[in-house]
């Protein structure tokens, strides 16, 4: 199995599915549950044959009740087991809300470190798919501004696969971003030898000296194609994948800027408190004296998410992330 | 002791829990009327006119077609999904047309044919599913809601709706054309959610004036009904103090009939019901899903000798309540529809760029207006720009 | 056709929903012992050895001081809060006393008698209501989570927690050390909450090991159970499909009898039962809460009538068993719990403000190592400074 | 009654309770919905009398769902009606998220502006009155991400009064966070003449030309403080009560700063993602060339809400602004 995952070519859906499986094979107490996991293996298919294979005591259909799922992962939990939790698109994990922030987020904390909370969370996040109204939201700042859960985004199939297995592995809670527009888009070769990078680290992903960007998830293609296109203006950018939003791990971007004196940080989620925000400001603490403009943010609108058909215009797209070099460059 | 107390015992209730038939039916699937209806459903047992019969027939036939449409219309690139209603049509026609114009429907992004009892343009039901808004129609003109996609979210929006109806003194005062009643659709999935069952909560304790209806299909997406209750879904209202009652959903007559009588005990001030209509989802989830992964496609064909459509046409041609020329004129009507469909789905404008920072709030604010200012200036740069 | 399923009926169930005496007693409030049960609930005519019942009467006088200690704790500043549970001692008791020590509780933040009855020493239940703590027992010590505050959350968890029993093999045996169950503590006023009812919906759906234990203490703060329900709460369970039963909450037999039956069921592999105890808050909500805003003296002088101790007292002394020195004995030892309980509170030591930064996660993260090393080089630099 | 009101001196209970009072004497379609709010007046009492003297219809005690309140409070306000939510404790707002943050933030925005959402959610919040878990929390971050929603704090017993009869008069949602250390605090006289400032605006209740501390709600009090303590050893500090959290009302905020070059942020909320962070990302964007040092943010630590008896250290206090204060005039 590993030689023929060996150079295999994967998307990021098939990461995902890989790295469940082998999480799944590596320890019996890891659990899948959400709404259509099983035969139909989620609506994206991230679960696809899991159920087949582990049957329907590992994998469970659940009724449609997002709070009823996450609760009943936590008391899954406290017995012993790891659930890793399927909401199926990102503006549906409100209604469990209350127990991921009050419940999930704090026991650990309540009970002095008794009792652990090996959850995972996976959400399928970000737009640009199409979809109707509650299916293209980005709330990870609304997670990470709570302390106890941790938060990551994976960007590409091999952090996918990687990703899913370390936060499975991970004894906190752990709100797993999925970059849904990218399930099925770019193929990347797995090499399944490798040791992976630790989870809770960001990751220079383009090296440059002029400007730095910083996104996750679906933005990181973004960045990347901003940073080829500027490149043939004479403009070098340094990508970062932050892949942790909470904690950050702002050794990389720190060290960055203080190289490029400007930053640019670039998200799905509305601009107002987004992770933006968070990284302006510590940015700006940290690297005073360095900043040659102020920390500039691409997001989206402070509107709810619009209608598909302009959804693109609502989205950060390589045209903002340039507008904003500009604007970072010409300060 | 009867703990629903004597007059929702009457109607519903408990009589439908312990032994008696569960399936208020007025049609069989072959189109045979029943008329010996078990003690305590004899109220049930309308008499439908021909034209009460005809415009049934109309009714289910045109929404079909509506929903064939959107689905072709989905395959071809011009809807980015529809969710289709295909079997559920006597039960979106029966409810909708028990109901009184004072009225008012909370839907969920699935009653296309209540839309259509209630006067809704069906072009203006395409506009979600194509991107070109979350709903393009004023709920006050129809007294219908707009679709609403997270799960069970208007069941409550329909009990407080139910609650402002009583403070306006339009329930129970006797009077037929004043007094009103809502009703919550909603689907067998969504019983599972905290805010359904919320809703019951809220509105027994209210007494309020709606009729949770719940059209099951048996499916929620991939799940069959059994992940959500091990007991028939209608008995859940009796656990909340409410009568619950369980129609043949592809029975347009009975499920109208129950519908009726349900909306008549809420605008008389006798509080909410819950209605199961029982039926099945003939199409997939919505025209992304594969129900073959999940379901034997023979369970499907057993449903379709239930078709809604055909027992009723059945029904009328035997007994001779339309000609040949009604038949015709109805499919004739269908065909202008599905035209219809196809030429205004196209025509629909893409909204503007611009338009995305509307209707935040009242009142643009400062800063969401500085937001936009900054995106027009930015568009503007493009102008012979790059 | 019985929905229920014939095991469940012979129990609880429906036969409790229509007509027969609600409420399961055993001992009347005068403290005669009820023998001639309804049909179908002649099994919860267990009998009591002598030292049984000597137990649940020294549990109880224990249980009880234990709370008037605190609210007096309360009273003088040592307690920031405290959630009496007096007037609900044998429903706790009696719940408590029918765990098996495999058994698992989930409380909310009045089960001080459940606790007890674990072998939690007192001492650690008053922490958090000191402040001192969130609570600060090990949960699998005892079997008996940390108190939960969210209103029904606690009904979720217990729900998976039973649903890792099933997995891991601890349901439906037959070997009676090794069966296991779960009970969730809840309030009237939690029966509200969506969680608690999706909490129904997934015990069911599953058929989980859960015993859904509920205290109708008649409010929820200042609100009457008729705001939360208008028909017996237990029946909310029918329509939920696992069976419901009313068991008077102040007759330690009785509540212990249904209780052990309910968690018999649930061990056995057959599923979730709600357990509505009846009965009533004596006391304040908490001792912040001031209850001659909201209710009638005459309400709480008619249930001191009912005193569940008073009737184990009266029911023991009138057969002679137990005698003078076990009373006298049992007053001293509740005199010797007070005197534990007040010192050990005034001792209870405050927590260390850096301590603050611990068990936020399995391991300190650099970010939050940063914060608290900031926070404590700021503590420091007051040492002889400002 | 106005003769009578003026010169009354009220705590920010009373004034809550006489604007709800206003509030329902000026609108019959105002109603006020909640745990308690009738007979027990709330366990605050902001609500006492009320149910007494505008009836059952009016003062409706909901069952205990929180999610179920503010749901049919949405449907009140399609009918015509301009619901008041209590949440009981900030804690407890959660199961409501989803109504909030799905229905009420979007529901004109999703109608095309055809169906209105004025409907208010009070929420005390914030700490320090030694209560346990759940009952000392600073939500309001997680509300003023969300687009559709405005989010505003009220500081003092006279802004209690005016802010909540404007936030109900308002044809948009508010949610209306009310200091709850304050409550039965501080006195304040109370001119019912004056002519109120517009609700969402900030205030500068302190002038001072060194350093520009922004508070809202409990820390108004604190930074209060701080300013009178600094000014003994010399510092001018100037103290702008924010009121609006979102929209934010930069001008007053941005015109102390350029005039200060130094600003802080203070409040109970974690320090990741609150209210500081947008705030120091927005005046370094705007101030770039006026700051002397980066913006700086006393808030919550990044932990749950510890255990009363230790509260004091986790909140920000009057030490913790002056040594904000010595650290941006030395930065
Ligand atoms: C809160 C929430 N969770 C999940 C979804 C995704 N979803 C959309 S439809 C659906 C199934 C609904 O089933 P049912 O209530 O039976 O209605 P039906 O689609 O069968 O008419 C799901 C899970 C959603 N829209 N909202
Ligand atoms: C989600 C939530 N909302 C509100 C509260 C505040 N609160 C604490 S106890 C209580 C009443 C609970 O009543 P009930 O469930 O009957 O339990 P009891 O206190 O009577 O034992 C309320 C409203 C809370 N703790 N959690
Ligand atoms: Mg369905
Ligand atoms: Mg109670």
């Amino acid at each position: 199995m590993a030689a023929q995952e060996k150079a295999q070519k994967i998307t990021l859906a098939k990461g995902l599915n890989m790295g469940l499986r082998k999480a799944m094979e590596a320890d019996p107490k890891v659990l899948i549950m959400g709404e259509d996991v099983g035969k139909l293996g989620g609506v994206f298919r991230i679960t696809d044959g899991l159920q087949k294979d582990f049957g329907e005591d590992r994998v469970i259909d659940s009724p449609l009740a997002e709070s009823g799922i996450v609760g009943t992962a936590v008391g899954m939990a406290m017995r012993g087991y790891r659930p890793v939790v399927e909401i199926q698109f990102d503006g549906f994990v409100y209604p469990a809300y209350d127990q991921i922030v009050c419940q999930v987020a704090k026991i650990r904390y309540r009970s002095k470190g008794r009792v652990p909370m090996p959850i995972v969370i996976r959400i399928p996040f970000g737009g640009g798919i199409g979809a109707v109204e509650h299916h293209s939201e980005s709330p990870e700042a609304q997670f990470a501004h709570t302390p106890g859960l941790k938060v990551v985004a994976c960007s590409n199939p091999v952090d996918g696969y990687w990703m899913i297995q370390q936060a499975i592995a991970c004894d906190d809670p752990v709100i797993f971003l999925e970059p849904k527009r990218q399930y099925h888009a770019d193929k990347a070769e797995l090499d399944d030898t490798v040791t992976p990078e630790p989870l809770f680290t960001s990751r220079v992903v383009r090296q440059g000296g002029d400007v730095t960007v910083l996104a996750y998830g679906p933005t990181v293609k973004t960045a990347l194609k901003a940073a080829e296109a500027a490149s043939g203006e004479g403009r070098s950018l340094e990508v970062i994948d932050l892949r942790t939003l909470s904690p950050l791990d702002m050794a990389p971007v720190l060290d960055s800027v203080r190289r490029t004196g400007r930053a640019i940080v670039v998200h799905e989620a509305h601009v107002n408190l987004g992770m933006g925000a968070e990284l302006a400001a510590r940015i700006t603490e940290e690297c005073f004296y360095s900043l040659e403009a102020p920390v500039l943010r691409v997001g989206g609108f402070d509107t709810p998410y619009p209608a598909s058909r302009i959804e693109e215009d609502f989205l950060p797209d390589l045209d903002r992330v340039l507008d904003a070099v500009d604007r970072s460059l010409e300060f | 002791m009867n703990p629903f107390g004597p007059d929702l015992a009457e109607v519903f209730g408990p009589s439908q829990s312990d032994g008696g038939p569960e399936l208020v039916q007025l049609l069989t699937p072959e189109g045979e009327r029943v008329h010996h209806l078990p003690p305590g459903l004899e109220q049930f047992d309308l008499d439908f006119s021909a034209e009460q019969l005809r415009g049934f027939y109309r009714d289910m036939v045109l929404v079909r077609r509506l929903d064939t449409e959107a689905t072709a219309l989905q395959r071809h690139g011009e809807l980015g999904i529809w969710a289709q209603l295909l079997g559920q049509e006597a039960a979106q026609v029966g409810a909708g047309r028990a109901l009184r114009p004072q009225d008012f429907v909370f839907p969920t992004y699935r009653e296309h044919g209540v839309a259509w009892c209630r006067g809704l343009d069906p072009l203006k039901l395409l506009g979600l599913f194509r991107g070109v808004d979350h709903g393009n129609w004023d709920p006050a003109d129809y007294n219908f809601g707009l679709y609403t996609i997270v799960i069970g979210a208007q069941c409550l929006h329909a009990t407080g709706y139910a609650m402002g109806m009583q403070r306006d003194g339009v329930v129970g005062t006797g009077d037929p054309d004043r007094d009103a009643a809502v009703v919550a659709h909603f689907g067998d999935g969504a019983s599972s959610q905290g805010d359904v069952n919320e809703a019951f909560i809220f509105a027994a304790s209210y007494n309020a004036p709606v009729v949770f209806f719940c059209q099951n299909n048996q499916w929620a997406i991939s799940e069959p009904i059994e992940r959500q209750s091990r007991i028939p879904l209608y008995q859940r209202a009796l656990g909340f103090g409410f009568p619950g009652v369980r129609v043949d959903g592809n029975d347009v007559l009975a499920t109208y009939a129950v519908t009726q009588a349900a909306l008549q005990r809420a605008r008389d001030g006798q509080g909410p019901t819950f209605v199961e209509a029982y039926t099945y989802r003939m199409g997939a989830h919505t025209t992304t899903d594969d129900p073959t992964r999940y379901r034997l496609s023979g369970d499907v064909e057993s449903w379709k000798l239930k078709d809604p459509i055909a027992r009723v046409e059945a029904y009328v041609k035997r007994n001779g309540l339309a000609d040949a020329d009604f038949f015709a004129d109805v499919a004739a009507e269908a065909d202008e529809l599905g035209a219809t469909l196809r030429e205004g789905c196209k025509a629909l404008p893409d909204p503007q760029p611009m338009s995305m920072f509307d209707n935040v709030y009242a009142e643009m604010t400062d800063e969401l207006g500085a937001q936009r200012d900054g995106f027009a200036a930015y568009l503007d740069s493009f102008e012979g720009a790059r």
